[in-house]
C-alpha cells in the first residue's frame, strides 16, 4: 500500500502536470504582451516616449502596438477616462480575446486623478477589471516599464492552465 | 481504377460542382469562389490533359486575373445578395437548356463511338517526347516551345488579330470609365 | 489704430452699443438684436477678420440678464482686440441669435457655449452638444451645478448592464482645492466641501 | 451574455450610437467611423464620415472624449492651483500653457515681472514650441507612413525633457509658473547645457528632412492636399502655424508683443500654398527661428529679480525667505489659503502658443478665485476647419491632413 | 488513364457548357450571367484540349489560347459596362436595365 | 500504378516537401525578429532582447548572446498565439472567415515546389538541382500561384463583414491586378534575352535561368530596368510598405486583419513574411545569379557536397540581405495612397515595362541579325 501511494498519487501528480503547463504557458504569455495603446491623454504622450529609443519598451517585445484590440493583450489605459470615453474603453476592451490584461497609467485612470469633476470617470477600474495601476501624473516611462514587468511577474502566477480548461469546458456547453 | 481516373473524377467533380453551386449560389461572393473552384478543377484537368502550359494560363489568367476583376467590382459596386426568386419562365427556359445540353452529350457519345471524330481509338495516344513541330502539321506536345512555334507560324495571324482584339478592349475600357468621370463633377 | 476717433466713429455708426471701460481691450455691449449687424460692420468696414472667441458668462440667478455672451475679435491690420458684451434677455431659455453666417469660426464656439450654459442660438446650423454627450441633461458651466456633477446613467445601456457604473458625483474629498476666496478666513481655505463619498464600491470584473 | 454582443461590434465601430451614422445613407456612399480609438486621430478625436468609394463626402467631428472640465475647476480654485491643469491644455507644450496663463493673470492683477522672469519664460516658451513642434514633425512623419523620423525626432524630445526636468523637477507636466514669477531661479550651469542642445538640435533637423523633406512619396501625400485658403483660414479662426502656412501673416509674438518678445531678432515663416507641407515646413521653420531667440537669450541673459518682489499680495515669496521671516510667512500663508489677489475686471490674453494663439479670458469679481474662466483653445479652432476642409479628399488623406493640423485633444476638450 | 476516355472529358465539357448556359438563362445578376458565360467557354476549353490531346494534335490547345485571350477581352469590357450600368442605374439585375419599360 | 517505387520516390518528396515549409516557415518567423531588431537598429534603439528560455540563459556567453540578439521572441510570440481565445465576432461570414487565412498562406507555401535553392552535385559530374519540382514553366507557376495570394486578402476583408478590412480587401484586389502586369512584363525581355536563338537555354525554368548566369554577367546588371520593375512589384505584391495599402495602419488600423485575432492572424502574419522569403529568393535566382558566385567569375566552390552546401548558403546569404533591403524600406519611406499606388502601377510601371519589352526585343533581333550575317 504504501509503494503504491508513493509511485502514484493521482491528486498530486496532476498538480504537478498543471504547475508545468503553467509554467510553459505563463512563460509563453509573458513574453509577448502585445499592448493596445489606449492613448486618450498626456499619459498617452508618456506611452509614445517609452517607445521611442531613450526607454526603448522593445526590449520586453512589447513594442508591436497593435491598435486592433482583437490582437492584442494588454490594454494600457492612458489618461484620463471621461465618461463619454467609458463606453469606448469598455467596448474596446470587450473586443479583445482572452487573456487579456489592463494597465491603468497615471492617476487620471486609476483613480480621476487631480480630475475632479463632471465629466471625468473616477478611474477605469469603474468599468473594466485593472491588474497593474501605475502611479505619476504622468508616470514616468520608467515607471510604465516597470508596471509591464509587473504585469509579466503576474502573469506568471497565474494559473493558466485550468483557466484554458476551464473556457474549454465553457465553450464546450 | 487508376490513380488519373480517380484524380479525374475528383477534378471534374470539382469543376462541374464549382460551377453549379456558381450557378445557384445567392450571394455573388460565393459565387465568386465557387466559379474559381470550378477554374482551378479545370485548371487540374488540363494537368491530366499533359497540357501543362494551358493549366498554368487557365490558373494566371483566369484565378489569377478574371476572377479578381470580377471580385473587386462585386466588392467596389457592394453588391448584395440576389432579392426574390428567378420568374418561371426564366427557370423553365433554363430548364429547356439543360435538357438540351443533355441531348447533346447524349448525341455526341453516341456519334463519337460512330464516327470517332477523328479519334482513333478510346485509349490516349503516347506523345512523343522529343517531336519537334515543323511545318503545318502541329502534333500535341507539352514542350511551351511547340506551342509558341504554333502560334508563331500556323496562327501568326490570328495571334496579331487576338492583340488588336485586346487592344481594343483596352481602349473601349478607358472610354467607358473615363466618361464618367468627365460627367461627374 | 483703435482711438478715440474710431471708437467715436463706431458709435455714431451703431448707436445702440456703448462702450465699457476695460483695462485691456475695447469693450462694447450691444444689444442681442443687433449683434449680425455689428459683427458684419467690424468684419467688413473696420478689418476685424478674425474671430478668436465666443463664449458666455453667468452673472449668477439673482441678476436680471443672467447670461452675457461675449465675443472676441481679432483685427490682423489694428493688431488689437474687440470686446463685445451682449446679454440673452431670458433667464429660462436663454436665446442669441447665431453669428455662424458672419464668421464661421462661430460654429463651434457657439455649440460650446450651448452645451455648457444651454443658450439657444437662432440660425445656427447644427446646434447640438459638442463635449458631453447628446443625452446629458445638464449645462455645467452654469453656476447652480456642481463642480462634482449629478448622477446621470451612463450612456451605453449595454456597458452600464455589464459594469453597472454610472454618471456619479466626483469625490471632493480631501480634494486639493474648492476655496471660496470670500468671506472670513476659515471659510476661504482651500478644503473639500464634500466628504461624502466612499470607496465602498464594487469593482467590476 | 452581454459580453457576447459587445464581440459583435467591429472594430472601429465602437461608441456607434447616431441612427444617423449607422444607417446607410443610399448604396453608393458608405458611413465609416474614425476613432475615437484610432491611430489617425492622435487621442480621442471620433470623425463620422461618409465615403464614396475612397473619397469623402462629409466628415464630421466629434469631440468631447476627454472633455474633463478645466473651465468649472477654474471656476472652483485660486489662481495658483489652476496652474497644474493648464499643463495638461497642450500638453505636448506645458511651459508655453503656463506662461500664457500667468501672464493672463497678472494681466488681471496688474502686475509687471522683473526682465529676468520675462526671459526664463520666452526662453522656456520658445523650447516647449521646439518639444511641440518636434513631435509635430514626427507623427506627420508617422501619419504618412514612415515611423523613423519620429524615433529621431524623440529622441531630441528626451534631452529637452531633460533640460525641463532639471530646470522644474518634472520632465512632462512642468506647472513652472506662479502668478507674478516662476517657481524658481533657473539652476547654475543650465543654461550652458542648453546652448549644447541648440548646437546638436539643427544636425538631428537636418536628418529628419533627410528623410522627409525631399522624399518623393512623401511630397506627393502632402503637396496640394489639405490647402486651406487664407481667407477660409481666417473665417474659421485658425491660429499659429496652420494660419501662417496660408499666408497670414499673424504671429501674436511680433504683433501684440509680450513678455519681451520685441527684443528679440527672429522671422515669422510664412507658407505659401496652405497644404499640409507647407505646414510641415513652417513647423520646422519655427523651429530654426525658436532656437535663434534662444541663443539671443543665452548671449544675454538679464540678471536681477525672479519674481515680481513688489507684488506682495500675488507672489509667494520663496521659500528660504518664508522660513526665515514672520512677514514673508504671513504673506505665504494668505496667498495658499485666499490666492493671489485681484481686482475686478475682465481681461483676455492670448499668447503665441505652438498650436496657435492660447487665450484665457477670465473674469474677476475680485479675490484670490476666478469668477469665470474661458480657454480659448488653438487646437478647437484649428479642428473646427476640418468639416470643410475633409470632402472631397480621399480617407487615406485624412490622416495627413489631421497630422498637419497637428491638434491635441487635451485643450481642445479641455 | 486506363478508364477514363477522351469522351468522359467531351461529357465534362459539355456539362459545364450546360451549367452556364442554365446560369446565363436564370440569373437576373448581370455579373453571376457574366461568370456563367466564362463557364460556358471553359466547356468549350475542356472539350478543345481533350480533342487535342487525343487526336495528339496542337491546333485545339493553340485554340484554347485563343479563346482565353478573348474571354479576358470580354470580361474587362462586360465588368466595364457594368460598372457603367451601375453608375447610371445603381443596380446589377438584368430586369433593371430594360430602356423599354416605364 | 501504386507501387514500392512510386512510394518511396513520393515519401521522399513529401520529406523534401516538410523540409522546405518548416525552412520557409522559420525563414518566415525569423524574418519578423529581424523586422524588429533592424527597425530598433535604425532608430538607434536596442529591440527584443530580453526574452530567454528558463535554462538557456544560463549557459554562459552563448546564453546570454542568444538573448541579447532575442533569438526567442518570435517562439513567445508564435506559441502565445495558440493559447489565446479565438474570437470569431458574431457579424462574420464564419466559413470564409475560417478560409482566409489559409487561403493566404498556402499559395505562399505553394510557389517554394518550383524555386530551386542549390546543385546537389554527383560523384560523376553530373548535377541535379536541388528544387521539389523542376517544372519547365516554372516562373509562370509562381506568378500563377502567387496571384492567388490575395483571395485571402479580399477574402479577409469581405467576410469580417467589418468596414476596415472590407477597404483593405477591395484596395489590395486592386493593387494586385495592377502590379502583376507590370510584373509579367518585366519578366518577358528576361526570357527573351535568356532564349536568344543560340543560346542553349529555351525555357521558363528557373534552375535554367539561374544557371545561365554561372560565369555571365547576373540580369541585374543586363536589364536593370526589368530589375527594378520587377523588385517594385515584388514590393506590391508583397504589400510591403510604400505599398502596404491593404493594412496602411495609420488609416484602417489593421486593414483586412482587423477583425482577426489569435492564431488566424498569426497565420496572416507568416503568410505575409513567407511571401518576401519567397519573393526575395525568386528575386535572387532571376537576378541575382541564385546560388552562383560573382558576375564573371565561375564558381569557387568543388564540385561535391561540400560545394552544394556552399552554393545554398551564397543563395541564402543573398536572400537574406534581400531580406534586409526589404526591411530598410520598410523604416525608410512613407506609404503612397491608394490612387497613386494605382497611378504608378497604370501610368509608369506598365508602359515604362512595355518600353523595355520593345527594347529588348528590337535588341535580340538586332543581336540575331548581326549574328546571322557574319
Amino acid at each position: 500500500m504504501v509503494s503504491n501511494e508513493v509511485a502514484y498519487n493521482s491528486k498530486i501528480e496532476g498538480e504537478v502536470i498543471v504547475t508545468k503547463a503553467d509554467a510553459v504557458v505563463n512563460w509563453i504569455r509573458k513574453h509577448s504582451v502585445w499592448p493596445m495603446p489606449m492613448g486618450l491623454a498626456c499619459c498617452a504622450i508618456e506611452l509614445m516616449a517609452s517607445a521611442a529609443s531613450r526607454y526603448d519598451i522593445s526590449r520586453f517585445g512589447m513594442e508591436v502596438m497593435r491598435f486592433s484590440p482583437r490582437q492584442s493583450d494588454c490594454m494600457i489605459v492612458a489618461g484620463t477616462v471621461t465618461y463619454k470615453m467609458a463606453e469606448v474603453v469598455r467596448r474596446i476592451y470587450d473586443q479583445m480575446g482572452d487573456p487579456k490584461w489592463v494597465v491603468a497609467m497615471g492617476a487620471c485612470a486609476s483613480t480621476g486623478g487631480m480630475y475632479r469633476s463632471y465629466a471625468v470617470m473616477q478611474g477605469v477600474d469603474n468599468i473594466v477589471p485593472v491588474d497593474v495601476y501605475v502611479s505619476g501624473c504622468p508616470p514616468r516611462p520608467e515607471a510604465l516599464l516597470d508596471a509591464m514587468m509587473k504585469l509579466q511577474d503576474k502573469i506568471g502566477n497565474e494559473p493558466s492552465t485550468s483557466r484554458l480548461l476551464q473556457a474549454r469546458n465553457t465553450s464546450m456547453v | 481504377m487508376n490513380l488519373l481516373d480517380l484524380l479525374f473524377f475528383f477534378f471534374s467533380s470539382l469543376a462541374a460542382g464549382g460551377g453549379l453551386l456558381m450557378v445557384v449560389s445567392k450571394h455573388p461572393v460565393p459565387a465568386a469562389l465557387f466559379m474559381i473552384l470550378s477554374l482551378v478543377g479545370v485548371a487540374s484537368l488540363f494537368v491530366l490533359l499533359e497540357a501543362f502550359f494551358l493549366a498554368i494560363l487557365q490558373i494566371l489568367v483566369y484565378a489569377g486575373a478574371v476572377m479578381v476583376l470580377f471580385l473587386f467590382i462585386i466588392m467596389l459596386l457592394d453588391v448584395g445578395p440576389d432579392g426574390g426568386k428567378a420568374s418561371k419562365i426564366r427557370i423553365l427556359s433554363g430548364f429547356a437548356g439543360a435538357v438540351a445540353v443533355g441531348l447533346i452529350i447524349v448525341l455526341l457519345l453516341h456519334f463519337s463511338q460512330q464516327s470517332g471524330f477523328g479519334l482513333s481509338s478510346n485509349a490516349w495516344p503516347e506523345i512523343n517526347a522529343d517531336s519537334f513541330v515543323n511545318g503545318s502539321n502541329l502534333t500535341f506536345s507539352t514542350s511551351v516551345k511547340n506551342f509558341g512555334y504554333g502560334l508563331f507560324t500556323k496562327y501568326m495571324l490570328p495571334l496579331q488579330v487576338a492583340g488588336f482584339l485586346l487592344l481594343a478592349a483596352m481602349v473601349g475600357v478607358i472610354i467607358l470609365s473615363k466618361k464618367f468621370r468627365i460627367k461627374k463633377p | 489704430m483703435i482711438d478715440k476717433d474710431f471708437i467715436e466713429d463706431l458709435l455714431k455708426k451703431h448707436p445702440y452699443s456703448n462702450v465699457k471701460h476695460q483695462n485691456d481691450c475695447l469693450t462694447l455691449s450691444c444689444p442681442a438684436q443687433q449683434i449680425i449687424d455689428l459683427t458684419t460692420e467690424l468684419r467688413d468696414q473696420q478689418t476685424f477678420d478674425l474671430l478668436v472667441d465666443l463664449t458666455a458668462v453667468d452673472q449668477g440667478e439673482a441678476v436680471e440678464n443672467r447670461f452675457m455672451v461675449v465675443i472676441h475679435l481679432y483685427s490682423c491690420i489694428h493688431h488689437d482686440y474687440i470686446r463685445i458684451h451682449s446679454d440673452c434677455t431670458d433667464n429660462e431659455s436663454p436665446e442669441f441669435p447665431s453669428i455662424h453666417s458672419v464668421y464661421p469660426a462661430a460654429n463651434w464656439h457657439e455649440r460650446e457655449a450651448f452645451d455648457m450654459f444651454g443658450i439657444v442660438f437662432t440660425g445656427h446650423p447644427n446646434l447640438k452638444r459638442i463635449l458631453m454627450w447628446d443625452e446629458y441633461p445638464y449645462f455645467p458651466l452654469r453656476k447652480e451645478f456642481p463642480l462634482a456633477g449629478i448622477d446621470v446613467p451612463l450612456p451605453a445601456d449595454d456597458v452600464v448592464e455589464v459594469t453597472q457604473a454610472s454618471v456619479e458625483p466626483a469625490p471632493m474629498m480631501g480634494g486639493p482645492f474648492v476655496s471660496s476666496g470670500q468671506g472670513f478666513m476659515s471659510d476661504a481655505e482651500p478644503r473639500a466641501k464634500d466628504e461624502s463619498w466612499t470607496e465602498k464600491k464594487e469593482k467590476p470584473v | 451574455m452581454s459580453e457576447v454582443t459587445f464581440k459583435e461590434v467591429q472594430v472601429g465601430d465602437s461608441g456607434y450610437r447616431d441612427a444617423v451614422a449607422e444607417e446607410r445613407l443610399n448604396s453608393e456612399r458608405m458611413a465609416l467611423n474614425v476613432g475615437p480609438s484610432h491611430p489617425t486621430t492622435h487621442g480621442v478625436l471620433r470623425l463620422m464620415m461618409e465615403l464614396n468609394g475612397d473619397l469623402i463626402e462629409k466628415c464630421e467631428p466629434v469631440l468631447g472624449y476627454l472633455h474633463r472640465g478645466d473651465e468649472k475647476i477654474a471656476e472652483n480654485m485660486t489662481y495658483n492651483q489652476f496652474v497644474p491643469y493648464t499643463d495638461r491644455l497642450d500638453y505636448l507644450s506645458p511651459l508655453a500653457n503656463n506662461v500664457a496663463y500667468a501672464i493672463a493673470v497678472e494681466n488681471l492683477a496688474g502686475v509687471k515681472v522683473p526682465e529676468r522672469c520675462e526671459a526664463i519664460r520666452v526662453m522656456i516658451c520658445e523650447m516647449a514650441r521646439i518639444s511641440s513642434h518636434l513631435l509635430g514633425m514626427g507623427v506627420f512623419g508617422m501619419d504618412a507612413g514612415a515611423w523613423t523620423p519620429f524615433m529621431y525626432t524623440f529622441t531630441e524630445r528626451e534631452k529637452l525633457y531633460t533640460l525641463f526636468e532639471e530646470l522644474t523637477g518634472a520632465r512632462f507636466t512642468t506647472s513652472f509658473t506662479r502668478i507674478g514669477g516662476v517657481a524658481r531661479d533657473i539652476p547654475e550651469g543650465w543654461l550652458q547645457k542648453v546652448s549644447r542642445f541648440c548646437e546638436e538640435l539643427p544636425k538631428a533637423i537636418e536628418e529628419v528632412e533627410k528623410l522627409l523633406t525631399r522624399n518623393r512619396i512623401f511630397l506627393d501625400r502632402t503637396e496640394g492636399v489639405g490647402v486651406i485658403s487664407s481667407s477660409d483660414a481666417l473665417a474659421f479662426g485658425l491660429t499659429g502655424p496652420n494660419l501662417r502656412a496660408s499666408g497670414v501673416d499673424f504671429d501674436l509674438r511680433k504683433d501684440k508683443p509680450y513678455s519681451g518678445y520685441e527684443k528679440y531678432d527672429f522671422e515669422v515663416p510664412i507658407g505659401t500654398r496652405g497644404d499640409c507641407y507647407d505646414r510641415y515646413l513652417v513647423r520646422i521653420e519655427e523651429v530654426r527661428e525658436s532656437l535663434k531667440i534662444i541663443n539671443q537669450l543665452i548671449d544675454d541673459f538679464p540678471a536681477g529679480s525672479w519674481y515680481a518682489e513688489d507684488a506682495k499680495k500675488i507672489f509667494a515669496p520663496p521659500k528660504e525667505k518664508i522660513m526665515t521671516s514672520m512677514e514673508e510667512l504671513i504673506q505665504n500663508f494668505m496667498i495658499v489659503t485666499e490666492g493671489p489677489q485681484v481686482k475686478p475686471g475682465e481681461i483676455y490674453f492670448e499668447a503665441e502658443n505652438p498650436k496657435g494663439a492660447l487665450g484665457f479670458y477670465i473674469v474677476s469679481k475680485g479675490g484670490g478665485v476666478p469668477y469665470r474662466m474661458k480657454i480659448r483653445a488653438p487646437s478647437f479652432c484649428n479642428l473646427s476647419i476640418l468639416e470643410k476642409l475633409a470632402p472631397g479628399h480621399m480617407l487615406a488623406d485624412i490622416t495627413v491632413i489631421l497630422g498637419s493640423l497637428d491638434f491635441v485633444m487635451g485643450e481642445c476638450d479641455r | 488513364m486506363e478508364l477514363v476516355t477522351p469522351h468522359h472529358f467531351l461529357a465534362l465539357g459539355a456539362l459545364l457548357f450546360g451549367i452556364g448556359f442554365f446560369g446565363v438563362v436564370v440569373r437576373r445578376n448581370l455579373l453571376l450571367v457574366l461568370m456563367s458565360l466564362e463557364l460556358m467557354l471553359n466547356g468549350v476549353n475542356v472539350a478543345l484540349v481533350s480533342f487535342s490531346r487525343a487526336g495528339l494534335n496542337l491546333d485545339g490547345s493553340l485554340f484554347v489560347f485563343f479563346i482565353m485571350t478573348v474571354a479576358a477581352a470580354e470580361v474587362a469590357l462586360g465588368l466595364a459596362l457594368l460598372v457603367a450600368l451601375y453608375k447610371r442605374r445603381q443596380s446589377v439585375f438584368s430586369e433593371d436595365m430594360s430602356l423599354l419599360r416605364n | 500504378m501504386l507501387n514500392l517505387e512510386l512510394l518511396q520516390v513520393l515519401g521522399l518528396k513529401i520529406f523534401f516537401a516538410f523540409l522546405m515549409v518548416s525552412v520557409v516557415m522559420t525563414f518566415a518567423g525569423y524574418s519578423v525578429l529581424a523586422e524588429r531588431k533592424v527597425s530598433a537598429w535604425m532608430q538607434g534603439r536596442v529591440g527584443p532582447n530580453r526574452t530567454v528560455l528558463p535554462f538557456v540563459g544560463h549557459i554562459p556567453f552563448v546564453g546570454s548572446f542568444l538573448k541579447g540578439i532575442g533569438i526567442f521572441q518570435p517562439l513567445a510570440d508564435g506559441l502565445k498565439f495558440l493559447f489565446k481565445e479565438e474570437i470569431v465576432p458574431g457579424h462574420v461570414n464564419k466559413v470564409y472567415y475560417y478560409m482566409a487565412p489559409l487561403v493566404a498562406l498556402v499559395p505562399a507555401l505553394t510557389t517554394m515546389t518550383v524555386l530551386p535553392f542549390g546543385e546537389f552535385f554527383h560523384h560523376s559530374g553530373k548535377s541535379t538541382p536541388l528544387i521539389l519540382a523542376d517544372l519547365e514553366i516554372g516562373i509562370l507557376f509562381i506568378l500563377a500561384i502567387s496571384s492567388l495570394g490575395v483571395y485571402g486578402i479580399v477574402l479577409a476583408g469581405w467576410s469580417s463583414n467589418s468596414k476596415y478590412p472590407f477597404l483593405g480587401g477591395i484596395r489590395s484586389s486592386a493593387q494586385m491586378i495592377s502590379y502583376e502586369l507590370a510584373m509579367g512584363l518585366s519578366l518577358l525581355p528576361i526570357f527573351l534575352w535568356v532564349s536568344q536563338p543560340g543560346s542553349s537555354i529555351a525555357s521558363l525554368s528557373l534552375v535554367e535561368i539561374a544557371n545561365s548566369q554561372n560565369a555571365s554577367a547576373w540580369l541585374a546588371l543586363v536589364q536593370p530596368l526589368s530589375a527594378l520593375i520587377f523588385l517594385v512589384a515584388l514590393f506590391a505584391e508583397t504589400n510591403r510598405l510604400p505599398f502596404d495599402m491593404p493594412e496602411s495602419e495609420t488609416d484602417l488600423v489593421g486593414g483586412f486583419h482587423t477583425e482577426y485575432g489569435s492564431f488566424k492572424f498569426g497565420i496572416f502574419f507568416v503568410a505575409e513574411y513567407a511571401h518576401i522569403v519567397i519573393g526575395s529568393a525568386i528575386f535572387t535566382l532571376i537576378f541575382l545569379g541564385g546560388w552562383h558566385f560573382l558576375p564573371w567569375i565561375n564558381d569557387p566552390w568543388p564540385s561535391n557536397w561540400v560545394g552544394t552546401l556552399l552554393g545554398t548558403g551564397w543563395f541564402l546569404i543573398k536572400t537574406i540581405s534581400l531580406i534586409f533591403f526589404f526591411i530598410w524600406i520598410r523604416w525608410t519611406l512613407p506609404r503612397f495612397r491608394y490612387d497613386q499606388v494605382m497611378n504608378l502601377g497604370w501610368t509608369k510601371l506598365l508602359p515604362l515595362s512595355l518600353a523595355n519589352l520593345i527594347f529588348y526585343v528590337i535588341l535580340v533581333t538586332w543581336l540575331d541579325l548581326s549574328a546571322a550575317t557574319p
